[in-house]
């Protein structure tokens, strides 16, 4: 009886292992030849959307809060407004008139913009775009202000909107307004148009969920995932009767924009050819797609592969808190960073660095990195080290760190450009010195002391600690920059601890911490114009710690100088070449005061499959920014071809 | 011959824990004839090796418990069996049908999740197939319904039974087959006394209409005195008096056994109990000799030294002391 | 308790490998004070480096010999555990004595919240004390937390001894000799509830090191002291597996692992060993 | 009187279940009062990072109308007894970084994901780990019985998160057969159809394996032992003597009674297991409350995961219920008396 049973028992094993080991790989032998039933591969573009899962896939309504489909393809595809100025070169310039028919056109003092709309455009369901859509989009936003988004904004600023005749409006301002067009604007985003015969159908606008979105831009809504993971688009039968169409058909027939879980599974997914646009990555993972799937391309044709986004991160100092008000102790911290390790261990190498408070992505390289150069070889510390000034730019990092990096990449080390012209461009243009030894003397002559372990003491004998706030795993690059940085200041001997913190943004907001890993300058890229951040650096919007920041100034930095130079900015037009000008002025400043460390642009790992579709955007080919969350992104649809045609 | 014959059994405990080795010997040498249709007790102290001789008879001997020397023979009119040599196939076919048992703590026997006549089900099944259900619950019926159970406890659960009914119970299933051979070990012990009596006559009853034989283990010598037609006194792993029950009662030879005898309350009788001084030995490491010697009140050197001889001393009387066998020998 | 300690060693085959690995652990965790580089530096050694004779366990994209970097996270995950198992040692020796002697209802009260703290998903809760406390929390606090959460399945253990105790004789020779309940609690009981009370240790340890490494993995530990689950963290951090720094991954993973079995033969180990029925023959009765 | 024992006992696991209930919501609300966090704060902050541009005198404009729609005012005592009239009315409040989609909405959307791999899993865990088990017990000097248990005991403790993360590694990335990460495949909506069936189960294949095989060890062993215990109780002793099937013995003997034990291992278990679910969906990113439970951490929408661990409490304390309620059929000692 015993050895029956325990036959069965044994026969049911072997059944189960052999069931599981044929069955299972006719699962995994399914290849991709549909993206869902009649969605053929080669005729789709995948993307990943960078939000990941969508927790109420259901919400459309862009204006609405809370909404959290916007990079589903709803505001690169779907949505338009009047302008998009692209970081790059952009399709033909990066300024593109796209709704509007020209650019802004203001009055004298800028009280009163007036924007001309295109003709012939339509919504997906056949309704023609016109001035009453912008009319009411405007009017609707300002009846809820606070809770549909730019509602504050034109509530602050509009006195009137209304429209001269259906491709002409008007907007009469409260105050004057040099910047007033930049709400209508992408960036990465803008207040987008809404259709006034869907919207004002319904009884609350900030309730209803624009299921399914009308369309303004070629592509409609197909289908999506009530679990939020993935978003159809089809390309529309009319997509000629969009803004787009100025430059050709978008070639894709459907886009499809999918949550591909974290970065390991993202490259994984590349290299099985199921996601033809990673928004992106961590750099190994860059790294190994390099090694292994041939048709994965970067910005950058090699190292570091990635796209700088005009986006700045730097170490950003709370400049009311002790010692950090001390200017000579923001320097002081600034020369104990070696660059080199920093951007190893953030970037591994990959990054593309900045001494100076603006990004160095796009037309920034020539307009500010170029004409600062020989400025900043210039530029003296006021102490004397060996009897002559002391001068902290130091041009040679990014070579250093191209070296470093060419050892450490092994097998694909080829990769890392050795012309110096080219590191330039890819990795930045220096940055400043390692000089821990200036940076002691700095120290002592403000009344720091170092204790019998090397320890340093604030001038009253305390020990001096300091925090550097970093986001953790949600944030992975900058929390390893940050933890580098925090090693190094230790190693000088001071108390430096990195503590991640999940909501930085906040205590960053209220002040509550030394120094933060985060960003507070952004740019155009496209655009030589910084008052988009610069506006709110000024004393006027200065909060103190403990009160909650005014948009970008988290360091409560106040300066004289600066208030005058946001001022001129203010006075001119946003296409005055004076505009550049102050803003060098405005880059000597951060220069001198250090009110935050700059370190890279934000570099993004977006990288395309050229396995199904080619012509993405590159270095070479700048035509638009390839990271697929950004409304810009619309272009590159235009541009890519089908590289295997069946 | 009579239905059982055991021959110089010898059934140790053998267990190594942690390293510490033991070898308990809980039967050391015992050898007895039991004759058909007889009701034959086994008495003793607690852990005298009453229950492991049980499990030996009915050829239940699993590790640590081994066999290490002996037979165990049973005659069912077709020559004798050695049912410590059996085959675990042939061992089930005798069971319940030749021998069956009734186990000390009857209480706890029977599955707490499992209806009385799916129990007996499961017994009947095992020996023979069950062609009709109704057929089948009728049988049981009517052999509780003689066994003075209500039917109504075939569609009950254990713990819906006294403890009373559970025994009765048991007997019931261990008599399905009206086996030859009974194996009582402790049957009445946690009952009380009515209970008891009702429960030794059921025993009785059963086999004054089976003719089976039926072996009897209690500590209990009013039981014994009630039931038995003959007694076998064990202490400490061995035989030490046999003897039809009226000779055991009223005519004991082993000081032991007077012991027990005394303990047993009478009738009418006020005096004073005493009960055996010493504790039972430890059968890992017993004493040398007659292994009654340290409590023996009559002990002489021999008594140390040498294991005394079962002899017969008159009917069927058996007894190991020296102070019979001298008296004998010198007798002789 | 030596003599115990070499029996076991000697006839459990579970208890002699657990023994051997745990004993090893400690040791290669006590090499982290003759460690050459300090637990929190990086880039001391080259990145990326496979397991060597010169790195025995390779070396990580942050430049860190991981050899010596486990020695840290092992010791630090070790006290985590001790110290997590210590303080819900208290808790659970105070409700479970308790409610074993006090009996009626305040047992019933004691065992009722008793077991509603063995059902209550305590991951949730974890999580949001780590996401409200964030740079606070330190291992510490962590441990803290989780010794007030996770004691409840240990003091019901204790209970049910100290229930059998009272049973035996010589807790009513103590009642009917005057001895007040507390007196009775600490010097009769205490000692025969002390080996489970051991073995429940251990088995808290296995709990909370593997919370610990659940919580870390998603960055909701103190992410600068090295510990198992911190490793991971950071080996995630920079994808370790995709990039092909499998060892990075795989060391804290094989030592865990090795650890965990060890710890959890020991406990089944010392189980069975205080186990009344295995007692009774181990001592002869 | 027949019914009164059953009713009796049915009434002191309802108690059972609210007070795990209470005690557990009331820990929830503590712990955020404990280091307040500012969920409107959080909200504008996460509005400011994603780049989009807001003139700074709109900013204050917007801080002002979400204070007013969190409704975060009251002392310590009306809030407690507000979040309990707001969970009687099974509202978990809005979630701040999908604000105002109700905590509810996302929870329901998640719920049946994460319900349907914990109970699947945890019942082909619960079933097979007894099964083998109860036969490696039953049949303890096998040799695979023994392999079994050394295997399980190697298992048996390793944290849920090792263990999910090398099945990971192990079935999607060095041998790619299942998908990495998510629920359904792209274009797979619920339907009955052949599709949508082959999709969730891929998906779910993994996933609930990693459960399986670390909750299926701990029965196995908690079987093992049981059976081996209760091989030498009378019952089955007894059975033996009588020569009942050796096949009637292990199953409606042994393995039957030693279920008991484990029916309300598996309502104590519950808890752990729905710890080792979350963990789970996490790795796998499966769309269940686990991978919600990351999203909020990482939106930094408290109230989200407030909700999420309100819920996971009710949740468990009601399964647990039910197996409570359950067990009655397994044991007839509690039904009939």
């Amino acid at each position: 009886m015993m050895s029956k049973l325990r036959g069965k028992f044994l026969l049911v094993m072997v059944v189960c292992i052999i069931a599981t080991w044929t069955v299972l790989p006719a699962f995994a032998a399914e290849k991709m030849l549909e993206v869902a039933p009649g969605v053929l591969r080669h005729e789709t573009l995948i993307l990943e959307n960078p939000t990941g899962r969508c927790e109420n896939p259901d919400n459309f309504n862009r204006w609405a809060p809370g909404m959290t489909t916007y990079s589903t393809g709803l505001q690169q595809l779907a949505l338009d407004t009047l302008w998009y100025i692209d970081p790059d070169a952009g399709i033909s310039t990066p300024w593109d008139n796209s709704l509007a028919a020209t650019k802004p056109i203001y009055n004298k003092d800028f009280t009163k913009m007036t924007a001309k709309l295109r003709r012939g455009i339509y919504w997906s369901d056949g309704v023609e775009f016109t001035a009453d859509d912008l009319v009411y989009t405007v009017e609707t936003c300002m009846a809820h202000p606070g809770v549909l988004a730019y509602g504050a904004n034109f509530e602050v600023f509009v006195d009137k909107v209304y429209k001269t005749d259906d491709y002409t409006v008007v907007f009469e301002l409260k105050k004057p307004n040099s910047r007033f067009h930049g709400l209508f604007t992408v960036r990465w985003s803008a207040c987008f148009i809404m259709p006034k015969h869907i919207f004002e159908k319904v009884e609350d606008p900030v309730a209803f969920n624009f299921n399914p979105p009308v369309s303004l831009g070629p592509y409609v809504l197909k289908d999506y995932d009530k679990a939020g993971n993935w978003f159809l688009w089809e390309r529309r039968e009319d997509w000629q009767r969009t803004s787009l169409a100025r430059y050709g058909m978008p070639q894709p027939k459907y886009a499809l924009y999918i949550n591909p879980g974290p970065s390991d599974k993202r490259v994984m997914a590349q290299i099985k050819h199921d996601l033809d646009v990673i928004h992106d990555i961590a750099p190994e993972g860059m790294i190994t797609l390099a090694k292994k799937n041939p048709t994965s391309k970067g910005w950058f044709k090699g190292f570091p592969w990635a796209h700088p986004d005009p986006t700045l991160p730097a170490l950003i100092l709370n400049n009311e808190r002790y010692p950090l008000n001390i200017k000579d102790v923001r320097w002081a911290l600034t020369l104990l960073i070696d660059i080199v390790d920093v951007s190893l261990a953030s970037y591994k190498g990959a990054a593309t660095i900045s001494a100076i408070a603006v990004p160095p992505t796009g037309g920034y390289l020539s307009w500010y990195f170029d004409s600062m150069e020989e400025w900043l070889g210039d530029f003296t510390l006021d102490i004397d080290i060996d009897g002559k000034p002391f001068h902290p730019y130091d041009p040679s990092a990014t070579l250093r760190i191209a070296e470093r990096a060419r050892k450490d990449l092994g097998d694909i080390g080829s990769q890392v450009p050795t012309d110096p012209a080219e590191i330039k461009k890819a990795l930045g243009y220096g940055w400043w010195k390692h000089a821990p030894d200036v940076a002691e003397k700095l120290l002592l002559r403000n009344g720091f002391t170092r204790d019998k372990a090397g320890k340093w003491l604030l001038p009253d004998g305390t020990p001096w600690k300091i925090t550097i706030a970093v986001e953790g795993p949600a944030r992975p690059i900058m929390t390893r920059g940050g933890t580098m940085i925090a090693e190094q200041w230790r190693k000088f001997g001071i108390d430096a601890k990195p503590v991640v913190i999940k909501l930085l943004w906040q205590s960053m907001s209220y002040g509550d911490g030394d120094a933060f890993m985060a960003w507070c300058i952004e740019t155009w890229g496209g655009h030589p114009d910084l008052f988009w951040f610069l506006e709110s650096w000024h004393s006027d919007y200065y909060k103190p710690s403990g009160e909650p920041v005014v948009f970008k100034n988290p360091m409560r930095f106040k300066n004289a100088e600066l208030d005058t130079i946001i001022e001129g900015i203010q006075g001119l037009d946003f296409n005055d070449p004076k505009c550049l000008e102050l803003g060098l002025e405005y880059v000597k400043v951060c220069v001198e005061e250090m009110p935050l460390i700059p370190l890279m642009s934000y570099n993004v790992f977006t990288v395309c499959d050229e396995y199904y579709w080619e012509g993405f955007p590159t270095f070479e080919n700048p035509y638009t920014n390839p990271v697929p969350n950004w409304a810009n992104s619309k272009y590159m649809f235009t541009m890519i071809r089908p590289k295997t045609v069946e | 011959m009579g239905i059982l014959k055991v021959e110089n059994l010898k059934a140790y405990y053998m267990t190594d824990v942690y390293g510490t080795k033991r070898t308990v010997r809980a039967i050391d040498g015992i050898s007895v004839e039991i004759k058909e249709n007889e009701i034959f007790g086994i008495a003793g102290e607690s852990s005298c090796g009453k229950t492991t001789f049980m499990k030996v008879l009915s050829g239940a001997v699993k590790p640590p418990l081994t066999v290490v020397g002996g037979k165990v023979l049973y005659n069912f009119g077709n020559g004798s069996l050695d049912i410590l040599s059996l085959q675990k196939d042939e061992l089930r076919k005798i069971r319940w049908k030749s021998i069956s048992c009734i186990l000390q703590g009857s209480m706890s026997v029977l599955n707490p999740v499992r209806k009385i006549y799916k129990t007996f089900r499961d017994f009947v099944e095992a020996h023979q197939k069950i062609e009709k259900k109704g057929d089948f619950m009728r049988q049981m019926r009517d052999h509780l319904g003689k066994l003075g159970l209500p039917r109504e406890v075939l569609k009950a659960y254990p713990h819906h039974l006294s403890g009373g009914m559970k025994q009765r119970v048991t007997i019931a299933l261990a008599t399905i087959f009206k086996p030859s051979v009974i194996i009582a070990d402790e049957p009445t012990t946690a009952l009380d006394v009515i209970v008891q009596r009702g429960v030794l006559q059921l025993l009785k009853e059963i086999q004054k209409e089976q003719k089976n034989t039926i072996i009897l283990v209690t500590h209990d010598m009013a039981v014994h005195a009630n039931i038995a037609d003959r007694i076998a006194i064990m202490y400490a792993g061995r035989i030490v008096e046999e003897a039809k029950a009226g000779d055991i009662l009223e005519n004991s030879l082993h000081p032991y056994t007077q012991h027990l005898i005394d303990s047993l309350p009478m009738i009418g009788d006020k005096s004073h109990r005493v009960s055996i001084p010493g504790v039972p030995p430890n059968l890992a490491n017993p004493p040398s000799g007659c292994r009654f010697h340290p409590r023996c009140s009559s002990v002489m050197g021999i008594c140390r030294e040498e294991v005394p001889p079962l002899i017969e001393v008159g009917d069927r009387h058996k007894v190991a002391c020296f102070l019979v066998s001298k008296e004998s020998g010198d007798g002789k | 308790m030596i003599s115990t300690i070499k029996n076991l060693y000697e006839h459990d085959r579970r208890f002699r490998f657990a023994f051997i690995v745990i004993i090893g652990i400690i040791i290669f965790s006590s090499l982290s004070f003759f460690s050459p580089y300090d637990p929190d530096s990086s880039y001391d050694v080259p990145s990326d480096q496979s397991p060597s004779i010169k790195y025995f366990f390779g070396t990580s994209s942050r430049g860190q010999d991981i050899f010596w970097k486990m020695t840290f996270a092992i010791r630090n995950s070790l006290l985590f555990g001790i110290s997590t198992a210590l303080l819900s040692r208290i808790i659970s020796i105070l409700v479970g004595l308790t409610a074993g002697y006090k009996g009626g209802i305040g047992d019933r009260i004691l065992m009722s919240i008793n077991d509603s703290f063995i059902v209550i998903p305590i991951l949730p809760l974890l999580i949001l004390f780590n996401f409200i406390f964030q740079e606070k929390m330190s291992l510490f606090l962590l441990s803290l937390i989780m010794a007030c959460l996770g004691w409840a399945w240990d003091a019901r253990l204790i209970r049910s001894q100290v229930l059998s105790l009272k049973e035996r004789e010589f807790t009513r020779t103590a009642v009917y000799s005057g001895m007040k309940s507390l007196p009775i609690t600490l010097k009769e009981h205490l000692p025969f509830v002390m080996p489970i009370v051991f073995a429940t240790m251990i088995n808290n340890m296995l709990w909370s090191m593997g919370l610990e490494v659940s919580l870390a993995v998603l960055g909701l530990s103190d992410i600068n002291t090295p510990t198992i689950g911190t490793t991971i963290y950071w080996a995630n951090q920079h994808q370790a597996l995709v990039a092909g720094v499998w060892w990075w991954i795989a060391a804290p993973i094989a030592i865990s692992t090795l650890l965990f079995i060890g710890l959890y033969l020991l406990f089944a180990s010392l189980n069975q060993y205080i186990d009344p029925r295995t007692r009774l023959l181990r001592m002869g009765g | 009187m027949k019914h009164g024992f059953f009713f009796r006992y049915c009434l002191q696991r309802v108690g059972q279940c609210l007070l795990v209930i209470f005690i557990g919501i009331t820990i929830t609300f503590i712990i955020p009062r404990l280091a307040p966090t500012d969920p409107v704060e959080s909200a504008i902050a996460t509005a400011n990072m994603s780049g989009q541009y807001t003139h700074p005198e709109a900013v204050a404009e917007i801080r002002r109308a979400l204070t007013e729609l969190y409704g975060l005012e009251g002392g310590i005592f009306e809030q407690y007894f507000n979040f309990w009239k707001r969970l009687l009315k099974a509202d978990l409040g809005p979630s701040y970084s999908s604000f105002p989609t109700p905590v509810m909405d996302l929870i329901r959307r998640s719920l049946p994901w994460t319900v349907g791999l914990l109970l699947t899993s945890a019942f082909i865990a619960w079933a097979i780990g007894n099964l083998i088990g109860g036969l490696a017990g039953y049949f303890s000097q096998r040799g695979w019985a023994r392999t079994l248990g050394v295997f399980c005991m190697a298992i048996r403790p390793t944290p849920y998160y090792i263990m999910a993360f090398v099945i990971l590694a192990l079935f999607a990335y060095i041998l790619p057969i299942f998908p990495l990460s998510g629920g359904l495949a792209i274009g797979v909506h619920f339907s009955f159809t052949w599709r949508f069936i082959t999709s969730l189960l891929k998906h779910a294949f993994l996933p609930s394996l990693s459960l399986v095989i670390v909750s299926g060890g701990a029965w196995f062993l908690g079987m093992n032992s049981l059976v081996s215990n209760i091989v030498s109780e009378d019952y089955v002793v007894y059975a033996e003597m009588g020569g009942v099937s050796n096949r009637n013995i292990l199953f409606r003997y042994v393995m039957r009674n030693a279920l008991l034990p484990q029916v309300t291992g598996l309502a104590l278990q519950l808890g752990m297991i729905f710890n080792g679910a979350l963990i789970t969906e996490y790795v796998f990113s499966y769309p269940g409350l686990g991978y919600l439970t990351y999203n909020a951490v990482f939106s930094g929408d408290y109230g989200l995961i407030i909700g999420i661990a309100i819920f996971s409490i009710i949740g468990v304390a009601l399964a647990i219920l039910i197996i409570d309620l359950a067990y009655p059929l397994f044991d007839p000692r509690i039904r009939h008396r």
